[in-house]
């Protein structure tokens, strides 16, 4: 071996271990575009990832790639708030939970799409074809405001999951009605009318020991009636407290009317507390595990596939589950319905519900390049064709002409409750302050879910702290 | 100990030589103190680390033209430690000095406002607080479960007897468990409908037991958990004071007829008395983290919120960078002051028995 | 009637046998030193008396009991290791006070136990310390104190000068059994160290591979070895242990070929049991008489090395078939490096062994 | 009555030379048996099949051991699971993916067997350094090292994150592997200093006045006599690397991701809470090679600790 080959063993020997030190090195030629985009590790994102490469990467002529980086769920929010924070400018588009726009904008991480919308017609008419209450929640900061940030990549409402094996069995049914008179919901059509008193004797009317009877069968094992989130975590109590504040018509802190919206007197009126002790109420037809405060969505989900409860009132997002035999017991056995609501005076069924799903956005670090190419992705995402294809896999869309289609209640037996229920979706705050406002809620919420202090204390409480926070920071004169 | 054959003089500090550190340490305290009030994060960030860097130069060439063999070689790890730790740790001790929200561009001076903040505002202090009580709450119950179990673990082993070795293995495995996967799976344990734990007191009692639904149970849970993790862990340094015992300190013992109780005190407990301290040391500073655990199967609920969590929803989820380092400086006080507490016991037990 | 008695005491570790058919009394007030090479089992056998370790066959009685199966606690024994094995972190006193709890004595009987033995053994200034603290000697003596300050049954010493240094080694020989003499127990003591045994012991019991090869009072071990190990064993410099042919035995002289040089020897008259063949002459260095003639009686050799001892001169000569010759003479006589001597054994002081290595003597 | 059971149990003589029979073996057996119960329903968990984890009553057992245990807490073993972690599929109806695992278990044993093994050259220096050399305040340094462990990660991510960006870190094996080795070099000075200040420098003297270099006593003599010091710190700096989860989280890109941060794919699996019987796989197949590397290297372990800690 002479020097001189030496030395180049040497280099090579260098540059592969730097190589494999630093990882992932790509060579990009000039022509080629990389979109990086943050997602949590789940179908819809799954589907949304396969799409672009069997479709419109070819379409594009290979030189459009879309790297993303799935990041488990659990660990979602902590990923990508580090990222860009840190000032890491990593991704390109990053699927963020609406809520968190207020933080983001104004650390001036998204980026405002108001210019590329008045500059390309066709996005303008794809966001204009969007159900409003969905751009509202997904797209807008400050709440409301025609300033445009996100586009849907996965929208979602909360929908009644309900067993057929047992709420149509002509035993529960006359049983039922003897005990209640009135029917039993059995169809979806049933389901879609039923107001929380009904919801409330179902939980009550199944609750079932071990050993007792259920439909004909004896249980081996407790069962309830009911199941619906009431978990500390996250906004797990959060999006059922609002739903009932809200419908009751008491409210929550109304960012659109800063700075005069009080949170004190809206927060903690008769009308709100009315509201959550309803919520309450409903607790003790649930399982035990509601008593421990860690009723998610997921626990009621599982409670629910593994046969526990009569039905759920859960996000959409989580029905697949439900429907695969290898991973539910009740794949079989399954009827959906409109998440329930209160039933006026009048016989009127008001409903007002905590909006759910996930738009994706922007980063403020994207090139003009890298734009143009985001645009026509979006474009071709939010297109019909696309939109139609992703709800038959799995999804859910928010644009009017594909929801409204009748084909759309063919793709998932929770579709039929899709379409009416974007009508009444409202969404809680986009402002920096929203995971102050959340956890302190929660913390309080979580009280009075497991029993500590009732309804009036937990929402004086909550009033008090989001009077006390929000006029510190100027949002509450 | 070392025979230092240098006659480099010490520089006078304003000498402008290579290896004058104290003049490095002068100049890289002034520049990183004004460009931390003056300029904007991001950039202040690496002039202080170009003056650390200044520092850690000026200190080689000292050691190198000095000859001082140990601190070449205590440098690279120095410099690593520097690197990834002391830097960023003295970064955020600034910052908690400053109004600063990771999630926006702006910072102010605000001395310490933070930590006021944190300790009497109205908004603040009632959680930290509670999360502190709650962690010296953790850390007396976790640690002495752990050193409990751990040390009647160490008991069970001291003896050579056929299969030692893959019973001890069995012992040794939850602490390499992942904290994610084990705490997942207690919750499963302890859950009221599928858990294993209330299948059976259902099964004995007729009543639906929930161990999660109060304080107690909730406390207990946690504790449960995180002393099975770690009690291998004072069960490996106890055990490796036990047989490190001469064997023939217990014969004197058992030929001068000392009751068992005696024969600890006197001849065992002094030998793992050191080991015992590692443990308590460790497991003390690993309490006082505590924190996975209760966002696995709490999420802070029943008052079980630690300051731990409370500094990661702080820090992480609401982006009170600056508050968030205040509490961790509060808590590295703390820890510091306990674990001083334990070392000066230690030895003053050592020195006056 | 003795006080410790091993009747065929065997002991076993796995396919290793430590101790073999070991037979062995020890009176009241008598002291016998277990003394051998090391790995002779002399150490196994006391840990045996002390119920450290089990026996495999045979019987231990202490007291007249038979102790096989109980543990040392309950054999009211005493024991010095060779470690001192004192209790890190009890000052000496509380060391020495340790053996008194069991029998609950009261505070005040301890304390005046412990400073009576603490003053037979000079400890008063050190009662206070802990074991770290003090020096190998007064290690030694706080040890000794523990096992002597109750009233057992025996004691048992393990090496217990093996720490010291030369010095004070010799005084502790003395102060040790000066405390035995006043004790006046059972004692054994195991050493390697003959000086130890020859001086402390009333007998020594001289072990090899884990047999006892001779027991007897310090003269009889010295003056009349059983076989050829214990000759060799016992006395400094090493006893000259000779090949030789017998060739015939008359009038209590005995023709024999010794390094191939012919002799005629005075010895004991048993030797006119044995046939001729191989044998064992065993000569003291100190048996020589250096002549200026040689004859039949004398072997020749020549000087290779000279060590002086200050009052005796150690001299290493060989014959001139090769073999080696250990001779003490006196600090007067002169000899010089490759001198010729004429070495004749004192035919009182000269042990023929068998060919098995036994003494042959009437 | 209760001394003869303290006694019996080992209470106070309790010396590793002492035997004991299989009485004991027995009774520590039970003993280990119910502390390991927690791990051993997780290993069951990722052999049953995968709607079979959250039935009521639990299944317990793959086997009925002949019709000891009865039917109902019995399940049929399956390797499914094992597969899935590697490959499954991603979307409703979707064919079977790979899941990046082989690359995932790759990066733990990659990352956490590099950087424990850095840090431990670079901490068996600065440990022989401290030693050897001691400097004026050695007490504090050692100190000042030691609090490094005690702030929660959480407090450095940031700079920490920012410093990877600029140098070009991020997302890299060389970052995440010098930040373990920064997080490892505590514990391990720690640990190798203790063994140091128990040889005795008499060797060391005698070697360098026969003229040994500084660098010939350190090799030659010093570290060789501390090697169940090395392998009892190896085996620690590997259990806590070997789980790490926040930094591995922050700091790693797709590429160079860990097993403990992909594992929550199956906590929250698919938008459907936790699959059960792919964590408890998962959790299993990363138990071994800690477990392997553990138990070949327990006796180093226990010796180790005692080396390092006699006297103290």
């Amino acid at each position: 071996m002479t020097a001189m080959t030496k030395v180049k063993g040497l280099a090579t020997a260098a540059s592969f271990a730097a190589t494999l030190l630093v990882g992932g090195v790509t060579y990009a030629s000039a022509k080629e575009v990389t979109l990086t985009m943050a997602v949590p590790d789940w179908p819809p994102t799954r589907i949304m990832k396969k799409f672009f490469d069997e479709q419109y990467k070819p379409k594009s002529g290979n030189t459009v790639k879309l790297d993303v980086d799935f990041i488990p769920w659990p660990d979602f929010y902590t990923r990508v708030n580090a990222s860009l924070t840190s000032g890491e400018k990593k991704y390109n588009f990053i699927v963020s939970d609406s809520q968190w726009l207020g933080a983001f904008v104004e650390g001036g991480y998204f980026r405002k799409i108001n210019d590329l919308i008045d500059a390309d017609p066709e996005l303008k008419a794809t966001m204009e074809s969007m159900h409003p209450a969905v751009l509202n929640a997904y797209s807008t900061y400050p709440n409301s405001t025609p300033n445009y940030y996100g586009f849907p990549q996965f929208p979602d409402v909360l929908v009644t999951y309900g067993r057929k094996d047992v709420l149509c069995n002509d035993d529960e049914q006359a049983a039922f009605k003897a005990k209640y008179n009135e029917k039993l919901p059995c169809t979806g059509e049933e389901i879609d009318a039923m107001d929380w008193n009904t919801f409330e004797h179902v939980g009550e009317f199944f609750q079932r020991k071990k050993g007792d009877k259920l439909a004909g069968q004896v249980l081996d094992d407790d069962f309830y009636g009911i199941a619906y989130q009431a978990g500390k975590g996250y906004d797990f109590s959060t999006s059922s407290v609002h739903t009932f504040v809200w419908e009751h018509g008491g409210g929550i802190w109304d960012e659109t009317k800063a700075p005069t919206g009080h949170a004190e007197g809206v927060v903690n009126s008769p009308k709100s507390i009315e509201g959550m002790e309803h919520f309450l109420k409903l607790l003790k037809y649930m399982p035990p595990v509601v008593k421990t405060g860690t009723m998610d969505i997921f626990v009621s989900d599982q409670l629910f596939r593994e046969g526990k409860v009569a039905m759920n009132i859960d996000w959409i997002g989580l029905g697949e589950a439900s429907l695969d035999p290898k991973t539910s017991k009740v794949a079989d056995k399954l009827v959906f319905g409109l998440a329930p609501g209160l039933r006026g005076p009048d016989g009127k069924v008001n409903r007002t519900s905590q909006i759910g799903g996930q738009p994706f956005v922007l980063t403020t670090w994207t090139t003009p390049e890298q734009i143009k190419e985001a645009v026509g992705f979006v474009k071709w995402w939010l297109s019909p064709d696309i939109q139609h294809q992703f709800a038959a896999a799995g999804g859910q869309s928010a644009i009017k002409s594909v929801y409204s289609d009748p084909k759309y209640v063919t793709y998932r037996p929770w579709d039929r409750a899709w379409a009416n229920s974007l009508d009444w979706q409202k969404d809680m705050w986009h402002v920096p302050q929203f995971f102050e406002l959340l956890t302190q809620q929660q913390d309080q919420y979580d009280l009075a879910i497991t029993g500590k202090q009732d309804a009036k204390t937990t929402l004086d409480n909550i009033a008090k702290f989001q009077e006390d926070l929000l006029k510190n920071d100027g949002l509450i004169q | 100990m070392t025979a230092v054959s240098s006659t480099l003089p010490t520089p006078r500090l304003t000498a402008v030589v290579a290896h004058n550190w104290k003049l490095a340490i002068a100049v890289a305290v002034v520049v990183s103190a004004i460009s931390m009030a003056g300029l904007p994060a991001a950039v202040s960030f690496w002039v202080v680390g170009a003056a650390a860097a200044l520092v850690a130069a000026a200190f080689t060439v000292n050691a190198y033209r000095r000859h001082y063999f140990g601190a070449l070689l205590v440098a690279p790890a120095i410099a690593v430690l520097f690197v990834m730790n002391i830097f960023p740790l003295l970064w955020s001790l600034g910052l908690s000095f400053f109004a600063y929200q990771a999630n926006q561009q702006t910072i102010r001076f605000v001395g310490l406002g933070n930590y006021v903040r944190i300790l009497t505002n109205d908004l603040a202090a009632h959680a930290t607080w509670g999360a502190l009580i709650n962690t010296a709450m953790f850390v007396v119950f976790t640690v002495s479960a752990q050193m409990i179990v751990g040390f009647l673990l160490a008991i069970l082993f001291s003896k050579q007897f056929p299969l030692r070795k893959y019973l001890l293995i069995l012992v040794l495995t939850p602490m390499m468990l992942s904290v994610v996967a084990s705490g997942v799976f207690f919750t499963y344990y302890y859950d009221p409908t599928f858990g294993i734990l209330s299948y059976v007191i259902n099964s004995i009692s007729g009543n639906q037991f929930i161990l999660m639904s109060n304080k107690v149970g909730a406390v207990a849970g946690i504790v449960f958990a995180d002393a099975w993790m770690w009690s291998p862990f004072v069960m490996l340094l106890v055990l490796a004071g036990l047989v490190s015992v001469p064997k023939y300190l217990y014969e004197a013992a058992a030929i001068d007829r000392i009751s068992s109780w005696r024969q600890f005190w006197m001849i065992t407990f002094p030998y793992i008395r050191g080991l015992l301290m590692l443990a308590l040391l460790f497991r003390t500073i690993e309490a006082f983290k505590l924190a996975d655990l209760v966002i696995l199967l709490t999420k802070g609920g029943n008052d079980t919120l630690t300051i731990s969590y409370h500094l990661i929803r702080i820090a992480n989820e609401q982006n009170k960078t600056s508050e968030g380092a205040a509490i961790s400086y509060l808590m590295l006080f703390m820890v510091i002051v306990l674990t001083n507490l334990y070392l000066y016991l230690a030895n003053r037990r050592t020195q006056g028995a | 009637m003795s006080t410790i008695e091993l009747r065929k005491v065997t002991k076993r570790f796995g396919s290793f046998t430590a101790v073999k058919n070991v037979d062995l009394s020890v009176a009241a007030g008598e002291v016998v030193c277990l003394l051998g090479p090391s790995g002779c089992g002399k150490t196994t056998t006391l840990r045996v008396i002390a119920g450290l370790e089990s026996v495999t066959d045979g019987e231990v009685v202490i007291a007249g009991k038979v102790m096989n199966n109980l543990p040392p606690e309950k054999r009211d024994i005493a024991m010095v290791f060779q470690f001192y094995a004192l209790y890190p972190s009890a000052s000496v006193g509380e060391n020495i006070a340790f053996p008194l709890y069991h029998d609950g004595i009261s505070g005040a009987e301890r304390t005046a136990r412990v400073n009576r033995v603490a003053a037979i053994l000079h400890l008063e200034h050190v009662l206070d310390r802990l074991p770290n603290q003090i020096s190998e000697g007064e290690k030694q003596r706080a040890a000794m104190a523990r096992a002597i300050v109750r009233d057992p049954n025996c004691f048992l010493f393990d090496e217990p000068l093996s720490r010291l240094d030369v010095e004070l080694r010799q005084s502790m020989r003395g102060q040790i059994k000066e405390v035995l003499q006043g004790l006046s127990k059972a004692t054994v003591i195991v050493t390697h160290d003959q000086l130890e045994a020859l001086t402390m012991a009333d007998r020594i019991a001289i072990m090899k591979d884990g047999l006892i090869e001779q027991v007897g009072s310090p003269h009889e071990v010295f003056a009349k070895p059983a076989n050829a190990f214990v000759a060799s064993f016992i006395g400094t410099p090493q006893m000259n242990l000779l090949e030789a042919d017998l060739k015939t035995f008359a009038d209590g002289t005995a023709e024999m070929t010794v390094a191939g040089i012919n002799l005629a020897i005075r010895t004991d008259a048993a030797v006119a049991r044995l046939q001729p063949g191989k044998v064992t002459i065993g000569v003291r260095p100190r048996a020589f008489t250096a002549t200026d003639t040689g004859d039949r009686g004398t072997i020749s050799a020549r000087a290779e090395l000279i060590e002086p001892m200050g009052a005796e001169t150690l001299i290493h000569a060989r014959t001139a078939a090769g073999a080696d010759i250990r001779v003490v003479v006196t600090r007067s006589q002169r000899v010089k490096v490759g001198e010729a001597l004429n070495l004749r054994p004192d035919p009182r002081q000269t042990h023929v062994f068998d060919g098995a290595g036994k003494a042959v003597r009437s | 009555m209760a001394e003869s059971i303290l006694g019996k149990l080992g209470f106070g003589r309790a010396s590793g030379v002492d035997k004991a029979g299989w009485g004991r073996t027995l009774a520590v057996a039970v003993v280990a048996f119910i502390y390991f119960l927690p791990v051993l329903f997780i290993i069951f968990t990722a052999f049953k099949p995968q709607g079979d984890a959250l039935l009521v009553p639990p299944t317990l057992s793959p086997t009925s051991l002949f019709g000891l245990i009865p039917d109902h807490f019995v399940f049929k073993p399956t390797l499914e699971n094992f597969g899935s972690v590697f490959s499954r599929s991603m979307t409703p109806d979707g064919a079977p993916e790979a899941t990046g695992f082989d690359r995932y278990f790759f990066n733990s044993i990659f990352i956490a067997s590099a950087s424990v093994l850095l840090a431990l050259v670079i901490g068996t220096l600065a440990a022989f350094g401290f030693s050897r050399y001691p400097l004026k305040g050695n007490d504090t340094y050692l100190f000042i090292i030691l609090t490094t462990r005690m702030l929660p990660a959480i407090v450095v991510i940031i700079p920490v994150i920012l410093m990877f960006r600029v140098v070009g870190l991020s997302g890299s094996y060389l970052g995440i592997i010098m930040l373990y080795t920064a997080f490892n070099l505590a514990f391990t000075i720690w640990m190798m200093k203790s063994f140091f200040d128990e040889l005795s420098p008499d060797v060391e003297d005698a070697a360098r006045i026969d003229g040994s270099s500084g660098m010939r006593v350190f090799f030659k003599i010093c570290l060789p006599q501390v090697i169940a010091g090395l392998a009892a710190t190896f085996v620690f700096g590997l259990i806590l690397t070997w789980n790490e989860f926040l930094f591995a989280l922050l700091l790693s890109g797709p590429d160079t991701r860990t097993v403990p941060v992909a594992m929550n794919q199956a906590v929250s699996s698919g938008g459907r809470g936790t699959d059960w019987t792919l964590l408890a796989a998962i959790e299993t197949l990363f138990l071994i090679p800690v477990f392997l590397v553990t138990f070949f290297l327990q006796n180093h372990l226990l010796r180790g600790v005692t080396f390092g800690t006699v006297k103290r």
